[in-house]
């Protein structure tokens, strides 16, 4: 038979995935490999056993979604050891044994509150972070503090109100934005939540003050949240084209498999982590969705028009 | 309790717990108001703080049952999840086409689905519990995993929304019966509360026992009906935000008058929750169905030998518990206007924790509705009041854990010391 | 002869190894008292468990009125008005004694909710005839001593019209004083025309109560006299040697 | 069970529930088997598995005693995750610079100092349960918030790593003790275990009890050594990958030669694991505070009354299972190479499974150390096995419900049938 | 007079509101045996598991030949070789006959681990003395009759050489036979020097057994009296009167 790939994912359970899977199938299929997968649950220790397990299953070539890109090097250890070429998918891997395959997360951080910020580019921020167990959320974080940063030293900007939000969880979300809301007295111009999850939490506490509309931002393009910013609730949605990431890995994935070397995988350059290891990467950019460019999702078949548009009156693309 | 205010509280028979917890609501709350500069104790604040408690203070009440009953239930955050993923997609994907989007009848038929599927899943694990004799700890550990992960399989992990407008309104702050509505039901509560009062000497006298002195009585309705309005008062001093308003003006193409206001009154999701309170503690204290619920708790052989199918008010308690799963459901997927699967994820341990500070005693036998009620009331005043104050989420989770155990061992001292188990 | 009250007729059961119970038949009539005595372990407390549904049976049969009936559970026994005094007293500890009185039959009020001043008010009237001096009605029986639980337990027991009355050892931890009220309440409740099963290690007070005795070893009936036809002596015997002095004779 | 077979099971004194466990996991292996097309039962997954297991085994062992003396503990999780970053820090962040990077001194003060905590940790747990007499569930679901919110706090959510060379050796692959050693250990163990089977006979003969036949004696022994030997042979049968030896090789300049194999043998961790269940049983069975464990599972005041000073027990039974988590966060981090805030996360539901699957019954007084370690390994073969195949793992967490609420089920027929509580 | 082995004086104890015992003052010599009698709720459990440290006095002193000693706990009782009989068994259910019978002061072998062979091979012995058709060692007690149990129970409190003994109704449940049996050991016991506490309902054995008898009435000492200075029926009055006829007389 032909080549055969394992990914392992990091919390499958998130809506994204799916997509990326869809993909990653296609561009195999295409290729004539075989795939095998394994969710670690957000489990460190969990993904350590898949990626053995898959290792055990004889697979040719490894995509990883690292939940934590410090603890996988164990899993790497295990790959190279069963001669293994290994993909770190979508989270750095600081590890020049792993190609990394991305968009990253400080580069959507700062999309976010790019987005925001050109939309209200002075007054009262409140940051919303994801969770506090999960390392993304400090990474996202930074690169939205590297865009306003200088907005901040200047007084432009000021940040009223910052929480974690525990699991990830919308309701929780919610709370503590209400909670900032009633401290601060409404006294919010823009909202910098780190995804669609905690976005959704954010505007239903906005709403309950009939300051919906002001600008919010958010990650993954999930359908809700695409529609909110169809109706103009949200500011945008900092999508990453899954199908294109996805493909993308299939390919290599193959390639590698078929002992090529990672520097000749087509497209693919030097990439220096924040904590100075060079990996060999390549980075797809990551497409921040605004009511103005709703059209991408739909042309991309992302999303049905009418999911895009529930609810939603006088808006080019809806018509 | 020194002299005289002792002697007070005796002769007007107030639940001294009860005090004890209103007061340490009270001192928390002061507390944070100081802590936040004077925005906790507002009308607003107070006002989403009981939006916030709701689901949680419903779920609790049941959880009195299933603990009194010396078992526990680990199950109702991921049955809260499914039912809710369950009833979105109902609302959002099935019944529309049937009867077209916003129908009236959505929010009826979906809630009444919620109710009984909450009541089956309930009642089979109490089947299990109450039949297969397995612990309820593992039966519902079992339902923690089960449900989660068949609220996942739902939706393969998206999130439904935007929910039915009607629907939604039963969650928060977009549904409120105005001030009008509001001094009514207050008008009418203090009218029974005073009833209610009155036949009880009736009933006490015409027995031939003691009962207390008139202005004993008096004192206490005077309590009541005060507490009574002052609430009402709160929840009609929140003023609806002039952004709100003068959108709804102008939908119907008007201009809004200027200095026009107009409140809140109370929220659709807290007259659920004082409607389940009031109801539950009829069940616990008047009916048969509760008194067997403490007999069982207190001596489960002994229950089964006077002749009450302990088996069976196993399955009806926790169908109970399921139903009110339901409830919260729907409260909780409502105000946040969307249902996702990691809807209700943790709040088995909140219902839990609000139930045991409340004072319900996890050896059985022993608990109050309205200790749950307030248990819930508690701990949301700390968490949002730590999320004003700005605590990081997890020295949050700190304080709530240590705020847990300590409650727990000042009810034990409390119990030692008035001597009742 | 009259058909008796009840009749068990060879009933076994055994737990694990053990018969605890081995093809025994007793039975009583109306206004009967029948005692049953043996030794630790004879089998005298299984055997009315399962009258009481308590247990259930391997094998055997039970008659009410000549009538067979079938007893699973403590509901059944209820139905035929069998009750119960258990050797390990049935009270829920956190229950007050009119709650406990009360359980399972509350007095419920025309909406049907339970009417707690009135069984309150009944039960000092029972308990007045059972032991006057007990007055913790309002506090948990958690709080009461072996014997005043026992009166609540009797009290229970008698108050709701029993045809049929089992006793497992219930004067065994009860005063003199209250022994003796036992036993006048025995008398009254004999006249009353109800059946009585009483188990009791007292030989004198058996002598004394009881219209027959039955005698259990090991799980086997030794066999049922009528008290007037046998000495104090032959019922020891009989207890300890297992064997029966009229038969052997 | 049938005739010729249950007789001979009789007279060799076997526990039917060991047996019972063993066959269980065989059928899940089997099973897995086949589906994944004979990957399952290899040296290589069963090695994997062995340490997979590793953490969650240790902890169970600790989980039955608690268990048995009618508590819970629901903050091993955190606790795990808290320590583990402690011990993460302190190798990485402070003992450098005393000792200076990858001293052997590093791990050896590290896995003190971790036990150390465990053990005040969970001792002063264990003081809040049995001296301030607060129910043990409360007093863990509180640790279980506080623990994890400090695990957060150490080091404000950053993973810590890579962890102390010598460390990371407790915890995986890179720690193996090789083929020779492997077989001394697998002889050594097989000459105790035939003293001990003399010995006891000895014993019993002594004092005039009845022995079962010589040939039962020495088939049990056959069985055992049998059992020993297996296990060994199964360790050392999984080659270390080639790439790893080369690398040795070349490493030390050298050139490897043709057709060089060479294989793992025991896993340190699994050693540990091995001694932490001898040690344990014996504890358990043989000390007098494994007695006390159990008396006071069967009857708090009985034991109370004896003289048993249980509140004392209680600090100490509390005190162990922290000592034992240490020890699994050792395991853990060790294995990951690295210690982040969520580590641990779930386990407290894992470990109490494991310990109920293997027999532990929640009303206390009962279970065994045996049990919770095969609880464990059919748990863990069950996930992995799961993944393997690819099943979703929402599902699988259905399926891993399912499976703990028809184990205990299981267990709680064959216990009515055998009469044993 | 010689001092007494034992002494309780003026001790008091309430919960709650009660008084259950109420300055209260018993004492015992080297080879006695006391009685202790009452009606149900008369307090003579609570003021013995004051002696066994089950419960706290609220005050009053004890003394253990002539000398103060403080008992806050049921090991300090056992560490002035007092032991107990409890009314309700003190049993743990899941553990065997042997096991519980050594419960706290188990053999153990050089190494310190219990000797359960050593163990089963010694309650063997003892039982034989108490309860001879005894058989079940390896069985959990909860399958055990009541009067099972309570050999066990009365076994585990013998062995140990205790030099204080207090039964709390020890023949309650017990069988004419094994009775006896009891009632044979505690005479041996007072032969061998043991001063004894022993508390029943039944007056007769009482007169039999006791030296001395003290009568208890709603927590207050009514009165001790040598049992050949009294009428059963003297002891009767004072225990439902709750008035000492010579104090009277
Ligand atoms: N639930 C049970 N499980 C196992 N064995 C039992 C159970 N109940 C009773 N037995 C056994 O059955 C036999 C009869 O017990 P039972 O309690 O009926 O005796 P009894 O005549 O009431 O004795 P006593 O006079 O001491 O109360 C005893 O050997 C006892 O050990
Ligand atoms: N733990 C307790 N809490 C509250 N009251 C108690 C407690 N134990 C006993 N009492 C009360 O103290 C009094 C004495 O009880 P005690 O058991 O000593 O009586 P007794 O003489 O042993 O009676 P009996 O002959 O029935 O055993 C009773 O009124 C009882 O209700
Ligand atoms: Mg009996
Ligand atoms: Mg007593």
């Amino acid at each position: 038979h032909g080549v055969t790939v394992g990914v392992s994912w990091s919390d499958f359970q998130e809506e994204r995935w799916k997509t990326d899977e869809a993909a990653m199938l296609g561009a195999l299929e295409a290729a004539g490999a075989k795939y095998l997968s394994a969710d670690a649950q957000s489990s460190a220790t969990k993904q350590l056993a898949d990626v053995e397990s898959l290792i055990t299953q004889g697979v040719d070539a490894l995509i990883i979604l690292a939940q934590d890109g410090a603890s996988i090097g164990p899993a790497l250890d295990a790959a190279e050891a069963a001669g293994i070429p290994v993909i770190g998918y979508d989270r750095l891997i600081e590890d020049p044994r792993a190609f990394y395959l991305t968009f990253d997360n400080v580069e959507v951080g700062r999309l976010q509150a790019a987005a925001v910020f050109e939309a209200q580019p002075e007054g009262n921020y409140v940051m919303i972070k994801g969770s506090p167990t999960d390392p993304n959320s400090d990474f996202l974080r930074g690169g939205q503090q590297e865009v306003l940063q200088a907005a901040i030293d200047s007084g432009a900007i000021t940040i009223v109100g910052e929480a974690y939000t525990d699991g990830w969880q919308p309701s929780n979300a919610q709370r503590n934005m209400e909670q900032i809301l009633t401290q601060t007295n409404n006294d919010v111009d823009a909202v910098v939540a780190s995804n669609d999850g905690t976005a959704g939490g954010v505007v239903a506490a906005l709403a309950a003050q009939g300051m919906d509309g002001i600008p919010v931002s958010g990650q993954d393009g999930d359908h809700a949240a695409l529609n909110r910013v169809a109706l103009g609730t949200q500011t945008v949605s900092v999508w990453k084209d899954s199908r294109q990431l996805g493909r993308n890995a299939g390919e290599i994935a193959v390639a590698l498999a078929g002992g090529a070397a990672m520097a000749d995988v087509a497209g693919a350059g030097e990439f220096t982590s924040p904590g100075g290891v060079t990996v060999t990467s390549m980075l797809l950019a990551p497409q921040p969705i605004t009511q103005g460019n709703l059209n991408l999702v739909l042309e991309a078949g992302w999303i049905e028009k009418d999911v895009l548009c529930q609810g939603v009156s006088g808006l080019a693309v809806c018509e | 309790m020194s002299g005289g205010l002792g002697n007070l509280i005796k002769t007007l028979q107030i639940d001294t717990r009860l005090l004890g917890m209103i007061g340490a609501f009270i001192a928390i709350s002061l507390v944070f108001h100081v802590a936040t500069g004077g925005t906790f104790l507002t009308p607003r604040n107070l006002f989403t703080l009981t939006l916030q408690t709701a689901s949680v203070a419903v779920m609790a009440t049941g959880m009195v049952f299933v603990i009194v009953t010396r078992n526990i239930d680990l199950s109702i955050g991921s049955l809260l999840g499914i039912i809710g993923m369950l009833m979105g997609v109902i609302q959002v994907q099935i019944l529309p086409d049937f009867v077209g989007f916003g129908h009236p009848s959505i929010w009826i038929i979906t809630v009444l689905i919620g109710l009984v599927l909450g009541a089956v899943i309930g009642g089979f694990q109490g089947w299990l519990i109450g039949y297969l004799t397995i612990p309820s700890f593992i039966v519902t550990l079992g339902g923690l995993l089960i449900w989660r992960g068949g609220a996942w399989w739902v939706s393969k992990g998206t999130t439904i929304s935007p929910l039915d407008p009607n629907f939604v309104m039963l969650g928060g702050a977009s549904g409120t019966i105005g001030v009008t509505a509001s001094w009514g039901l207050a008008i009418v509560g203090s009218i029974l509360t005073v009833l209610f009062l009155i036949s009880t000497r009736r009933k006490h006298i015409s027995h031939g026992f003691a009962v207390k002195p008139l202005w004993a009585e008096y004192a206490l309705g005077a309590i009541l009906v005060g507490a009574i309005c002052g609430i009402t008062a709160i929840m009609n001093a929140y003023l609806v935000p002039t952004r709100i308003l003068e959108r709804r003006f102008a939908a119907e193409g008007l201009e809004m008058p200027e200095g026009y206001t107009e409140a809140y009154g109370f929220p659709i999701s807290v007259l659920i929750v004082l409607f389940v309170t009031i109801a539950m503690t009829i069940v616990a204290k008047k009916t048969r169905f509760g008194r067997y619920v403490f007999a069982m708790g207190g001596n489960p052989d002994a229950a089964e030998l006077s002749g009450i199918n302990t088996r069976m008010l196993t399955v009806k308690v926790f169908a109970l518990m399921g139903a009110l799963t339901a409830i919260a459901a729907v409260i909780a997927s409502a105000r946040l206007g969307s249902a996702g699967s990691s809807l209700g994820e943790l709040d088995e341990l909140r219902v839990i924790a609000a139930a045991v500070i409340g004072g319900t005693a996890l050896a059985g036998g022993v608990g109050t509705i309205y200790g749950a009620i307030l248990g819930a009331l508690i701990m949301q005043a700390l968490v949002s009041g730590m999320g004003m104050v700005g605590v990081d989420s997890p020295l949050q989770n700190m304080i709530v854990g240590g705020v847990l155990i300590l409650a727990v061992w000042i009810d034990i001292i409390y119990r030692r010391k008035t001597g009742d188990a | 002869m009259s058909t008796p009250l009840l009749e068990m007729r060879n009933i076994s059961i055994h737990f694990g190894g053990i018969k605890a119970v081995d093809d025994v038949s007793i039975d009583v009539m109306p206004g009967e008292v029948v005692g049953l005595l043996g030794h630790n372990g004879a089998g005298k407390s299984t055997l009315i468990k399962i009258l009481s549904g308590a247990y259930k049976k391997d094998a055997g049969e039970i008659f009410v009125d000549g009538k067979k009936v079938e007893i699973n559970s403590p509901i059944d026994a209820r139905a035929h008005n069998i009750e119960t005094i258990y050797q390990t007293l049935a009270l829920s500890d956190n229950l007050d004694a009119a709650s406990n009185l009360f359980l399972g039959r509350e007095i419920t009020t025309k909406f049907g909710l339970v009417d707690d001043t009135a069984m309150e008010a009944e039960s000092r009237k029972i308990m007045a005839r059972l032991n006057p001096n007990f007055k913790r009605f309002s506090e948990p029986v958690r709080s009461l001593s072996g014997g005043q639980r026992q009166s609540v337990a009797i009290a229970r027991a008698v108050y709701f019209n029993a045809r049929i009355l089992i006793m497992d050892e219930p004067t065994a931890a009860l005063g003199v004083h209250e022994t003796a009220m036992v036993a006048d309440l025995i008398k009254e409740l004999k006249a009353q025309g109800l059946g009585i099963f009483l188990i009791s290690h007292d030989t004198r007070e058996m002598m004394e109560l009881c219209d027959r005795v039955s005698v259990m070893k090991n799980g086997q009936l030794i066999g049922t006299e009528r008290v007037e036809d046998v000495t104090e002596d032959d019922i020891l015997s009989m207890i300890i040697m297992g064997k029966n002095p009229k038969k052997a004779a």
